[in-house]
């Protein structure tokens, strides 16, 4: 079982992207950090083990666990039922505000007004697969690798619009100050979950007491105020 | 190993597969095009007594054969917007794929242009054909015949590599298995067929270069010499 | 073309020097031709009769001396390669046929790019050119399906088909058996008769006896003796006297 | 996030530039050594080591190499092999090496002209002398250019061995570019630290092609 | 090696028959070479000479009939193609000097790698050789930097050096001079009275008459006549009356 494999080796080795700000990513001296990193040092810390980061891309994330070189990840999955049918989600540990984002000289009310405009996402995140759904709206989707390529085609003007975290919309008027964007509609808000192998039950318990714990105490709600500048929602915090 | 493979789950997408995979065979074939005609100019230019277009050949092939696709990619698809152009994403890749393979077919051109054995060339002079008629009937046909299956390798290479356009929003056949992916989470059904898809996609455009082959050089086929 | 008075020749070359790095090919080489005169070139291996015949050509280009071919003063660096390899036929040694072309596509090339020639045309001339040199049930061949003494043959078939106002022969007989050679030496003797200009190397001394107006010996790398095919019976230096000596051992 | 590029942004791209390397050597070596026989697989007289030769060519020339190292990493540890990162990468990156330059070195093996290998039979030589004193000699600098081309792809083809988690120089260009969002100053680096490691391959096998270019000129490149 | 009663050909051929695709080169080809004869191989351009030449070094697989050489089966699949080389010493058309030895490591690259000669000793040999041909000059230089005819008398200096008891030349004096074919022709002679046997193909019927003490005349892939050279002068077939009449032109 995999839980007594961790507490024997006394250590826990956690599937993390850090190549996806601000939930994983390297502060000025090339040491982990991100709201993702925090909460997986939270957990170490608590169940008394020694961390060790697996360096991931978005798409090793799940057959690092799935094939055991990993035990868990913690690197903004957000819950889908279709992606349930392949891992375990813990309870949600945080959530993850969306939005559509333009450029604030834009007249964008509605999602009518998107109409022929192109809107940048990351390949495959929720965003991605909530605007793909939405066929009825004729939206025009530009799928970027990541985060970074994303909000580069924002800064360099090859999309006027994007779809993805609050956070991200506003760094992109930090980075090129003649194209301010701001958050345009609201597209969702998503759950973002650990992730373990199916069938590791006990494992899973112990996680969803440890968040629940960490969530009534408050310290979820801190890294990710430090980190996304906004309270968790009040649902989960109550 | 507790791991299931679910292929039909990964399956039931294959609309999605079929069009990426026909974009990046698309890709293939402008670039191809494009970029054979590039390189083949640019090795022409290399072997000018003009030392200045010599020169410039030298440095666009030496730059682009050092760095890496993903590099020019971006520089040509960000610079471009910041310079205030914007072109599909089709268009970018097209032209910074025909860049990137033209340095390499210019590379594979000089060679085949330096197998010309001298009398060749020397038999041709005697007969006072022009440089130009030289360079066509004596040099050009020959040399991309010697130099065939290294073409045939670095077009299929820039097939397989034409995947990184996936990066500037080209919906390609690896970009439809990163969504696919990370919206299923079955990488390994996902990646297994794409696997199978990109050997499906290199023997075909091997099977249309032999086809290719046998019009362009008549004397392989007389003489059953393989391509 | 009648223009030029009969005493000017064809080809000529004053003191022609050529080195390659440090070794000295043509040391003071010179000799003429005359319109309609074949002139055979012989010496033994290495005496520089390749280079001399290159040059003339252009193949080369000379340290020192002039060369003077049908008016295109060669030493110089402004002469016009086209039109004066327009006027010089030239087989070499090894034939150098077009591999990727048929025998028709190589012999048919020169004269439709150059000279504007229509296909038919071309064709009907490829055809006659290798009826003369008794080639022509190989018009549709590659030039490997062909033995080396039937390639040697396309080859001067091609050079023929250009009908150039000089010819110039690199050894091309030595790959060809006797039956052969006689059929080439009937064609070039018809050349000639036409008042073709030929200048060829050779190692045949029987041949440049039968055909040539004029020989010239050459001995590490200048022209030691030359005068009428007479001079191989009778030959005045002591050079050619030992060459066509132990050249009689062969015929 | 964001902030300034820094000292430290630096030695981590020069740690990533270091793996680069490393994969490299490892691919090359490793690579090179299954590739000749793959060449010489490929022109035996054995018509089943032809064929077998061949499929194992096209099978991985037809594979994209990021699903080679995806498949080799984790497919190996699905049917229960344990293998490290390193041991993953520099098996994948030797299988796909091998079959490119098999695929190039044959190419050059067999344009040494036909009368060259029937003189050095007439000469008594067993194949292996023929091949190593008459063949290869000449092969050898056929195959440089072409070799040395691929050399170049093959370090900057190490990049996509971030799938098995190594951080080499393009991976870490995107963490840090991640962090900071500043992709020009970052790919300008990456390009130049690229560009430094290839281009003296690239002048190597011009000045090698020189020395060796001795008149043999009517050989031609796979 | 003289155990073989000397009644035992050490070359022969038995109804050979050999078609490229539909052309039939070989019709049903039989001679024999005794040990110690030299026979010349003659006849017009693509009559099948260098073919038959080629098929008793086994460099063609014969289609039928039988090959006998030195006591190996050459017809048969299973024949033992080194030793069969290491007794067959063969000089082709076109030289096939290795470019990338010197003439020096062409020549000592066979008697060091097959018969395991010491270096110096092979190196000695070279030098011998090349004395019989008269390279010794050109020890240390690469091919392409000798001119034609050099080459090919290297080529022979290489052959000779294995020491072979059956030597096969395919037109191996066509590219050289009157005066370095009399130092070949001397060369081979020293060699017939030494015991070596000898079938070469050539042109030159003043050669074939000199030093050969048998003459087949191949014509249209068969053996059409034979016999001493002595055939030459007086020809029973009319198509060898008309090819070395034709050849008469030449000497
Ligand atoms: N490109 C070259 N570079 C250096 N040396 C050369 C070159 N071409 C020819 N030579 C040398 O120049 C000399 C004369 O060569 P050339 O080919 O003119 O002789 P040749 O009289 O035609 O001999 P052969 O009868 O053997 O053809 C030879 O010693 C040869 O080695
Ligand atoms: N590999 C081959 N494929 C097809 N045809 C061939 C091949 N080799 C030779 N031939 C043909 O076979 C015939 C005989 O060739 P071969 O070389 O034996 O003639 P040869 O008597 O040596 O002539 P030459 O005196 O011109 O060298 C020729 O018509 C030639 O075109
Ligand atoms: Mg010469
Ligand atoms: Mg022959």
């Amino acid at each position: 079982d995999l839980l007594d494999d961790i507490t024997q080796a006394k250590k826990i080795r956690i599937s993390t992207d850090l190549a996806i700000p601000p939930s994983g990513m390297m502060d000025s001296s090339m040491k982990p950090t991100g709201s993702d990193v925090e909460v997986a040092q939270l957990l170490a810390k608590d169940w008394g083990l020694e961390l060790e980061f697996i360096q991931t891309t978005g798409a090793t994330r799940i057959p690092n666990v799935l094939t055991g070189k990993a035990d868990i990840i913690i690197s903004t999955l957000s819950v889908t039922p279709e992606r349930a049918k392949v891992i375990d989600f813990t309870k949600r540990y945080a959530t993850l505000q969306s939005d559509i984002g333009c450029l604030k000289s834009l007249n964008v009310k509605d999602w009518p007004d998107l109409k022929d405009k192109a809107i940048g996402v990351s390949r495959g995140t929720t965003q991605d697969t909530t605007l793909s759904n939405m066929k009825d709206k004729e939206l025009k989707i530009s799928r970027y690798d990541d985060d970074a390529t994303e909000v580069t085609a924002a800064v360099s003007g090859q999309v006027d619009c994007v779809g993805t975290s609050a956070t991200i919309i506003n760094q992109i008027g930090v980075k090129n100050p003649a194209r301010i964007f701001e958050s345009k509609i609201p597209l969702a808000t998503f759950d973002l979950a650990i992730g373990l192998k199916k069938g590791e039950q006990r494992l899973m318990d112990k996680l969803n007491a440890w968040i629940a714990e960490n969530v009534k105490n408050g310290k979820l709600n801190a890294i990710y105020k430090k980190f996304h500048g906004v309270d968790l929602p009040a649902d989960m915090r109550s | 190993m507790s791991l299931q493979l679910d292929f039909p789950a990964v399956l039931e997408r294959w609309p999605s597969f079929l069009a990426g995979a026909v974009l990046t065979l698309e890709l293939a074939a402008f670039a191809t095009v494009l970029g054979a005609l590039l390189g083949t100019l640019a090795a022409v230019g290399r072997g000018t007594h003009n030392s200045l277009i010599a020169g410039a050949c030298k440095i666009y092939v030496e730059t682009i054969r050092n760095t890496p696709l993903l590099v020019q990619i971006f520089l040509v698809y960000f610079g471009l917007a910041s310079l205030g152009l914007k072109f599909s994403a089709f268009t970018v890749a097209v032209t910074a794929l025909t860049i990137n393979v033209g340095a390499y077919t210019a590379e594979i051109m000089r060679a085949g242009f330096e197998a010309i054995p001298r009398g060749q060339i020397e038999a041709a002079e005697g007969l006072a054909l022009s440089r130009l008629q030289i360079y066509w009937h004596i040099i050009l046909l020959p040399a991309v015949e010697k130099v065939y299956p290294a073409l045939t390798s670095q077009f299929v290479l820039l097939m397989l590599a034409s995947s990184v356009c996936s990066q500037i929003s080209a919906e390609e056949l690896t970009a439809v298995a990163n969504y696919i992916q990370s919206d299923t989470y079955r990488a390994f059904e996902t990646y297994i067929i794409v696997a199978v898809l990109y050997v499906i996609l290199s023997l075909v455009m091997r099977a249309g270069f032999w086809g290719l082959g046998l019009v362009l050089f008549p004397r392989r086929r007389r003489l059953g010499t393989p391509l | 073309m009648q223009q030029n008075s009969s005493s000017e020749p064809i080809v000529s070359l004053r003191n022609v020097r050529k080195s390659f790095g440090p070794l000295v090919v043509l040391d003071g080489v010179s000799f003429a031709v005359e319109r309609g005169e074949v002139l055979a070139l012989i010496g033994r291996s290495g005496s520089g009769k390749s280079t001399a015949l290159r040059c003339i050509d252009r193949f080369e280009k000379v340290d020192d001396g002039e060369i003077v071919v049908c008016g295109h003063r060669v030493d110089r660096p402004d002469v016009d390669l086209r039109a004066l390899r327009q006027d010089v036929g030239i087989v070499f040694q090894s034939y150098n046929l077009f591999p990727h072309l048929t025998i028709e596509q190589n012999i048919t090339l020169a004269p439709c790019a150059v000279k504007g020639m229509a296909t038919a045309e071309a064709k009907d001339l490829a055809r006659k050119v290798l009826v003369q040199v008794g080639l022509e049930e190989k018009l549709h061949a590659y030039p490997e399906q062909l033995s080396g003494g039937q390639q040697q043959r396309a080859a001067i078939a091609r050079s023929l088909a250009m009908q150039p106002k000089v010819m110039l022969f690199d050894e091309v007989t030595s790959a060809l058996d006797p039956e052969l050679t006689a059929e080439v030496l009937k064609v070039i003797e018809q050349l000639a008769a036409d008042g073709m200009t030929m200048v060829m190397v050779t190692h045949e001394m029987g041949f440049a006896k039968g055909i040539a107006d004029r020989i010239v010996f050459m001995h590490r790398g200048k022209v030691h003796e030359t005068g009428p095919a007479s001079i191989l019976t009778s030959p005045t230096t002591p050079e050619l006297t030992q060459f066509v000596g132990t050249g009689n051992l062969k015929s | 996030m964001g902030g300034h590029l820094n000292i430290n942004h630096l030695v981590f791209l020069g740690q990533g530039a270091l793996w680069t390397v490393g994969l490299s050597v490892i691919a090359l070596i490793g690579g090179g050594i299954v590739g000749f026989v793959i060449a010489l697989a490929r022109i035996s007289p054995l018509k089943s080591v032809r064929l077998a030769s061949a499929v194992y060519v096209q099978l991985i020339q037809g594979t994209p190499l990021l699903v080679i190292l995806f498949l080799g990493y984790f497919g190996l540890a699905a049917i229960g092999f344990k293998v490290s990162p390193l041991t993953a990468a520099s098996a994948s990156l030797t299988l796909y090496v091998a079959a490119y330059l098999g695929e190039i070195w044959r190419g050059c093996i067999q344009s040494v002209p036909k009368p060259q290998w029937e003189a050095a039979e007439g000469l008594a030589l067993t194949r292996t002398q023929r091949m190593i004193k008459v063949i290869l000699p000449q092969a050898i600098r056929i195959a440089t250019p072409p070799t040395v081309g691929f050399m170049v792809q093959i370090i900057k083809n190490t990049s996509l061995a971030s799938v098995v988690g190594f951080v080499e120089l393009m991976r870490s260009g995107q963490i840090v570019n991640n962090s900071l969002f500043e992709p020009f100053a970052i790919y300008a680096i990456i390009a130049v630290t690229y560009f430094a490691m290839c281009y003296p391959l690239s002048l190597f096998s011009q000045r090698l092609e020189r020395r060796m270019g001795r008149g043999r000129s009517n050989l031609a490149p796979a």
